[in-house]
């Protein structure tokens, strides 16, 4: 297997609080993989780096043997590597169908004419048929902010999916899912990614999910890596089940500290 | 095919023969307000893109002023009267000015814009209002305009500069209205919705500012010179905050929503006011403001959604798939 | 498939213009309405009267100056105006006023609008030197009469219109103003050594210190500028120039400030000593001396842009012009009443003379005329017989605490053909050559 | 040494009456996010009632001590009531519009505040300058000063002052805080926002009336007054970062002091003086000296 992404003693302080310390991961080619850790464990703040939203105070990001570390957002994206919100981030005054519109328009590396209509027949048919992989199609022609936040999730996975990324983050895929949907919700995604061979890492509180759809598995804790290998064996590791799984229902002083809640959202 | 022509475009070319008519039909006074609402309406049309992206200019009146002063002073001092050599000269002027000043604008946003916009617009105001060689305050007037050494006069003068007028303030709209359907168009929607977003999808939200910045200078110029022209004569009150705001009042007023709500909206204002100051020559300003105030209240998308509330309504109908950016 | 699309978009293109063309057809209906009714009465003659009506030139300069012309109009329709303007009407004809208000981003086509849809015989106003410019030219290109009766610029008809056929302006330019303030101060023998100026930073505070420093460089050697403070047109806070006024000690301060400027400049600056420390000349100071009354400190050397207020000389019209005036609004009128009764009078001696409310007899008879004004004789010597001269006065204030009234004394009054430059000369060629053929007596 | 102790001087009595003028804008767009250009209004009616009452007061002959009363009176009533006619009568319905279609509601409440002036105060000027004379001049370095210049440099202090401890010591302030920095959680929380507006709507227009008001005696009050705060008062709360009281302060100094400097060190810059300011200031700090913290997104 070919490493795709790999990190090397990341670090990230505000101010005297350290959102990532020494974190070391590497993904491979294909790879799914998810990510778990109590609120303000740094999960976030990881994906924030990878993808240039966050400079790292130290270490570095290596994307297919090539340094990234710092490189804008928008630099990050075309080499390959996307991400969807936890919270998602929309157009929110507009259809559902341009939405995918813009973002398929951007994906397009084509020369861009000013004076020539940038959407035509095909892309709408292209866009009708993203959102049918999402099995979504029937919401193109409302506005996003009348949606139920379930349909919003996987519009933004969608359009976080139209580049054709090798490297794809989630971010709580399922947050604001409902309980009895989230495996549904999840199957729907998995089989839409599927279809094509990208890497996906996601970030998830149900371990019921991380069991059933990744085979390896990261454990955050306060910005270091707690546990990294075979799902099954981390979440039996005894300081994964004290720190990570164990906290998820009460919650400790420093998971409530301002800087990293804000962080979080 | 209509691929080619969406229905905005078709009206204005519609409108464009109706337009030229209108100079014989109609009584001169109001064929003169629709000439300099023309030139007006351009600088919002100016200001309409960038709102677009959700970026509101109160120095618009800036480029409208460079324009405006660049083909004058082309005239003044190199004694070119070739209105297409002073447009020329004007479009340049804010190409250059709004390329350069793009670098510091393209990085605000919300009020942010709107105050450095002005604070910038403030600025050539002082300056242009203590140039005494330009006139200082009191400006300087424009040679009339002659066409490829052909030099008119008197009616012939004006209906030839009218009708140009006419072409080119449909042919800036038609373009801007594909502008607006291009791919930057299209960023621009998105950066209004959401500029993190769009940095995630790849493309840089600074950039398409930046051009939608340099778009905008370039049509409120040639506003600019278009409305200097037929009057003859410019001031540093273009550039005045004042001047900036009406045009995006007007912007507002007539709503985002299509390309020729600004012209039209420019022209209706106008002739609002005409008839305020008419009824009541010591206070227009309150109905001015009224008539604004209950826009706002009953029409929050502007005088245009009026008929696009009418055209969905009749859609429904017809069931069939709304178009997109229409 | 196109062709369906195509008469759909023109369907709607239709349906959703019905409005548009709605709004626009009852414009278009009112216009025709109220133009016919214009051609319908021929007794009358209407003018179009532009002045400020809001902003800040309002309070000073156009509500005044629409006082008098409602004063004027009626006087003369009613021929309550003392000899020789005792007939009633403009050469038989009755005044029909429309005003508008210049304070308007779009002056010419509000011009135009005047012209045709109004259909006015002829249009008198505008006290901006701005509006000038831009309204001569289109005044000669609509063939319409148009009175200026108070901006100040010298250039409507040195570079503007040089060749006026229809653009006449009833008063004096402001190079007067400035040049006469100089030779009053050389007469009084206040000390020239050093001058100071505080002036608006736009056109009309530049070229009036540019005129005054100039002239008086040319009357005093060696004299010295100390300060030239520029502010902001309707700044109202002068605090820091005054401080600078005060540091650099000037012998005389010179203001061509106006309205609401020139009395937050008087309050601040007298506050502080400004007026026992240097002479102040203020070029406009007369719309002011009234409505100050003891603020004013007594010295101040006072302009009125002419020998208007309380510089015009004593006359059967002048008395009655005051009276009426004061009777009607209750203040005593100030020097744009002055100069729009003086534009008026004109009108209504040209139309006199030549008989007839016609346009171009007005023209005809207005052209190099010599009429009465209340501030006493004017003539259309320049530019062909259409800019006018007149004598100018400056005076110096003097409040009788008493009494309660403010007065000037002093007064001295310049003939036109000494603070005007001849013609064909233009004003800062004619200031910086050294006066050459000025007649002062 | 002179000319820096005036431009000390001139610029914070300049920056005094600067923040007067500004602090109610920031105020209001500081809890409302509304971008209040009817600010203007509230202006010219402070300075109109102010300088009328004033010349009603002094034609009685009465001593001018007690005509400083009328000054705060006059913002009071004036502000009080035209702030609270435009926010219960027209911003009410408009609460939840687009920022910006808020500065349009609001400039077509200034354009009838304007002739609403004009219609019950006429075109004519007012002067009220007794209250400036009344207690003299003081020197410094030679230059003489008006008292009442002090005086208003202690009540633009003073307003500032309370300001600060009504918002930080008291626990309306601290509540208020809280809607400044987030308007739906604090709704959540229970506190009654709209009620939070109004107050904050009307204290502002008084607090622009103020303004008015209290430099009515050093001006003559004419039409047209209000426009021109407008613009100065923007640039001094962008300075500063919109919202935020103590950058109001710090804004009107740089402003003030920009502008006594140009005066009299280079007069012809003092007609852009501020707006260089402002642009050099934005370069710098793209949002302002003290902007309110924008919370992350993700």
């Amino acid at each position: 297997m070919t490493t795709l992404l790999e990190t090397r003693h990341l670090e990230m302080k505000f101010g005297a609080v350290y959102a990532a310390r020494d974190v070391n991961i590497t993904i491979n080619e294909g790879e799914i993989l998810g990510v778990i850790g109590s609120n303000g464990a740094g999960k976030t703040t990881f994906v924030n780096m990878v993808t240039g939203y966050l400079s790292p105070t130290s270490g570095d990001i290596i994307y297919r043997g090539n340094k990234i570390t710092g490189k804008a957002t928008r630099d990050i994206t075309r080499l390959g590597i996307c991400r969807s919100f936890q919270i998602p981030q929309l157009f929110p005054e507009l259809p559902v169908l341009e939405n995918m519109l813009i973002a398929l328009t951007i994906a397009k590396q084509e020369k861009p004419s000013l004076f020539r209509p940038a959407i035509d027949r095909a892309l709408e048919d292209e866009a009708h048929e993203l959102l049918s992989h999402f099995d979504i199609d029937q919401y193109a022609d409302q506005l996003i902010q009348t949606l139920p936040q379930g349909v919003r999730k996987l519009v933004d996975i969608a359009m976080a999916t139209v580049a054709k990324p090798d490297l794809l983050f989630l971010d709580e895929p399922t947050s604001g899912v409902s309980a009895d949907e989230k495996m549904e919700f999840m199957r729907v995604l998995i089989a839409a990614l599927k279809t094509t061979k990208t890497a996906v890492l996601f970030i998830e509180h149900d371990m019921e999910i991380v069991e059933e759809f990744s085979p390896r598995c990261v454990a955050f804790y306060e910005g270091t890596i707690l546990a990294d290998g075979p799902t099954d064996e981390v979440l039996q590791d005894d300081k994964v089940r004290e720190f990570v799984i164990g906290s998820e229902f009460h919650r400790t002083p420093t998971d409530a500290a301002p800087k990293e809640g804000a962080q979080q959202c | 095919m209509t691929k080619h022509l969406d229905r905005t475009e078709i009206g204005l070319l519609v409108a464009l023969p109706l337009l030229i008519c209108i100079a014989f039909v109609l009584p001169k006074w109001i064929v003169n307000y629709v000439h300099v609402s023309m030139g007006t309406g351009l600088v919002a049309l100016g200001v309409m893109i960038q709102m677009r992206a959700g970026l509101v200019s109160f120095g618009q009146g800036l480029y409208f002023c460079v324009g405006g002063y660049a083909a004058g002073m082309t005239g003044k001092f190199l004694g070119v009267t070739d209105f297409f050599v002073l447009l020329s000269a004007g479009i340049a002027a804010a190409l250059c000015l709004s390329f350069v000043l793009g670098f510091l604008l393209r990085r605000y946003r919300e009020i942010f814009y709107a105050m450095l916009s002005l604070a910038i617009s403030m600025i050539l105001f002082g300056l242009l209002s203590s140039t005494e060689e330009l006139g200082s305050t009191d400006g300087f007037n424009l040679p009339t305009a002659s066409y490829f050494g052909w030099s008119p006069t008197g009616e012939t003068a004006r209906l030839t500069l009218y009708t140009l007028t006419c072409f080119i303030a449909i042919g800036c709209a038609i373009a801007l209205n594909r502008f607006l359907k291009s791919r930057v168009g299209y960023v621009n929607e998105a950066i209004r919705e959401n500029e993190l977003r769009v940095e995630y999808l790849g493309t840089s939200a600074h950039n398409a500012v930046h051009l939608t910045y340099v778009v905008a200078a370039v049509v409120s110029a040639i506003g600019g010179v278009l409305w200097a022209l037929p009057l003859g004569h410019v001031d540093p009150e273009m550039t005045n905050w004042t001047t900036s705001g009406q045009f995006v009042f007007v912007s507002i007023l007539s709503g985002t929503g299509n390309i020729a709500a600004p012209l039209i909206g420019t022209f209706l204002l106008e002739i609002i006011r005409v008839y305020a100051v008419e009824l009541s020559p010591n206070t227009w300003q309150l109905i001015l403001g009224s008539v604004m105030l209950f826009t706002i209240i009953f029409l929050p998308k502007g005088l245009w959604s009026l008929i696009t509330s009418k055209q969905k309504s009749s859609k429904k109908i017809g069931a069939s798939a709304p178009k997109p950016g229409e | 498939m196109t062709k369906s699309r195509l008469g759909a978009s023109f369907g709607s293109l239709l349906r959703n213009s019905t409005s548009i063309i709605m709004a626009a057809g009852i414009g278009v209906t009112a216009a025709f309405a109220t133009a016919g009714t214009a051609q319908a009465e021929d007794a009358s003659v209407k003018i179009g009267f532009v002045t400020f009506l809001s902003g800040g030139a309002a309070g000073p300069f156009g509500v005044p100056a629409r006082n008098a012309a409602e004063l004027m109009i009626q006087s003369i329709n009613s021929g309550a105006i003392p000899a020789p303007y005792g007939t009633a009407g403009v050469g038989g004809a009755k005044i029909d006023p429309i005003f508008v208000d210049e304070n308007s981003k779009q002056k010419n086509a509000d011009y135009l609008k005047l012209v045709e849809k109004d259909g006015v015989d002829m249009v008198v106003g505008y006290i901006s030197s701005g509006s000038c410019k831009a309204i001569a030219p289109e005044a000669e290109k609509a063939q319409k009469l148009t009175i200026l009766f108070d901006c100040g610029t010298p250039q409507i008809f040195e570079d503007i219109v040089t060749d006026p056929k229809y653009t006449f302006r009833t008063g004096g330019h402001a190079t007067m103003d400035n040049v006469a303030a100089a030779r009053y101060l050389q007469q009084q023998d206040v000390s020239l050594d050093s001058i100071a100026g505080i002036n608006q930073n736009y056109a009309w505070g530049q070229d009036s210190w540019r005129d005054f420093s100039q002239s008086v460089l040319q009357l005093k050697d060696g004299a010295t500028v100390s300060t030239e403070q520029f502010p902001k047109i309707y700044a109202g806070q002068y605090g820091s120039e005054v401080s600078a006024i005060l540091t650099s000690k000037p012998n005389v301060v010179h203001s061509s400030f106006w309205g609401g400027d020139m009395e937050a400049f008087i309050i601040q600056g007298s506050a502080r000593g400004v007026f026992e420390r240097s002479k102040v000349v203020l070029t406009t100071g007369e719309t002011a001396m009234h409505r100050l009354g003891g603020q004013m400190p007594n010295g101040t050397v006072i302009g009125a842009r002419g020998p208007h207020g309380d510089l015009a000389p004593e006359s059967e019209l002048n008395d009655w012009f005051r009276k009426a005036y004061f009777d009607r609004f209750g203040t005593l009128p100030t020097y744009p009443s002055y100069k729009m009764a003086q534009a008026l009078l004109g009108v209504k001696a040209a139309a006199d003379k030549a008989g007839s409310a016609d346009q171009d007899a007005i023209i005809g008879a207005l052209r190099g005329l010599e009429w009465e004004g209340p501030s006493g004789k004017v003539t259309m010597a320049l530019a062909n017989g259409h800019q006018a001269i007149q004598d100018t006065a400056y005076g110096t204030y003097m409040y009788d605490k008493d009494a309660g009234k403010a007065t000037l004394v002093d007064i001295v009054r310049f003939p036109a053909e000494c603070v005007n430059p001849p013609a064909g000369v233009t004003s800062i060629d004619w200031i910086k050559g050294g006066f050459q053929g000025a007649a002062c007596d | 040494m002179l000319t820096a102790i005036a431009i000390a001087v001139d610029g914070l009595g300049f920056a005094a009456w600067l923040f007067l003028s500004s602090v109610g804008l920031t105020l209001i767009y500081g809890v409302m996010r509304i971008l209040n250009i009817a600010h203007g209004g509230f202006y010219a009616l402070g300075a109109y009632s102010s300088a009328w009452a004033i010349g009603l007061y002094t034609a009685t002959g009465s001593p001018v001590a007690f005509s400083f009363l009328l000054i705060p009176l006059a913002a009071l009533i004036a502000g009080g009531i035209a702030g609270l006619l435009v926010e219960r009568g027209i911003l009410k319905f408009m609460y939840g519009r687009d920022e910006v279609l808020m500065v349009l509601v609001t400039y077509a409440v200034f354009l009838i505040l304007e002739d609403v002036t004009k219609l019950i105060w006429g075109t004519e000027s007012y002067i009220a300058w007794q209250p400036a004379f009344h207690f003299g001049t003081v020197e410094i370095v030679g230059i003489p000063y008006t008292v009442y210049k002090f005086l208003i440099i202690g009540t633009a202090l003073l307003v500032g002052l309370s300001l600060f401890l009504v918002l930080n010591k008291t626990r309306v302030g601290k509540l208020l805080l809280v809607v400044i920095e987030d308007r739906e959680i604090s709704s959540a929380l229970g506190i009654n926002v709209t009620l939070f507006f109004s107050v904050t709507f009307v204290v502002g227009a008084i607090l622009g009336a103020l303004g008015g008001a209290i430099t009515a005696p050093e001006i003559s009050v004419s039409p047209g007054i209000g426009a021109e705060i407008i613009v100065l008062s923007f640039a001094v709360i962008v300075i500063g970062g919109m919202g935020s009281i103590g950058g109001a302060m710090i804004g009107a100094v740089i402003v003030g002091f920009a502008r006594a400097a140009s005066v009299h060190l280079y007069p012809p810059a003092e007609l852009f003086s501020i707006y260089l300011v402002m642009a050099a200031v934005l370069a710098v700090k793209p949002y302002g000296l003290f902007a309110l913290a924008e919370s992350r997104k993700i």
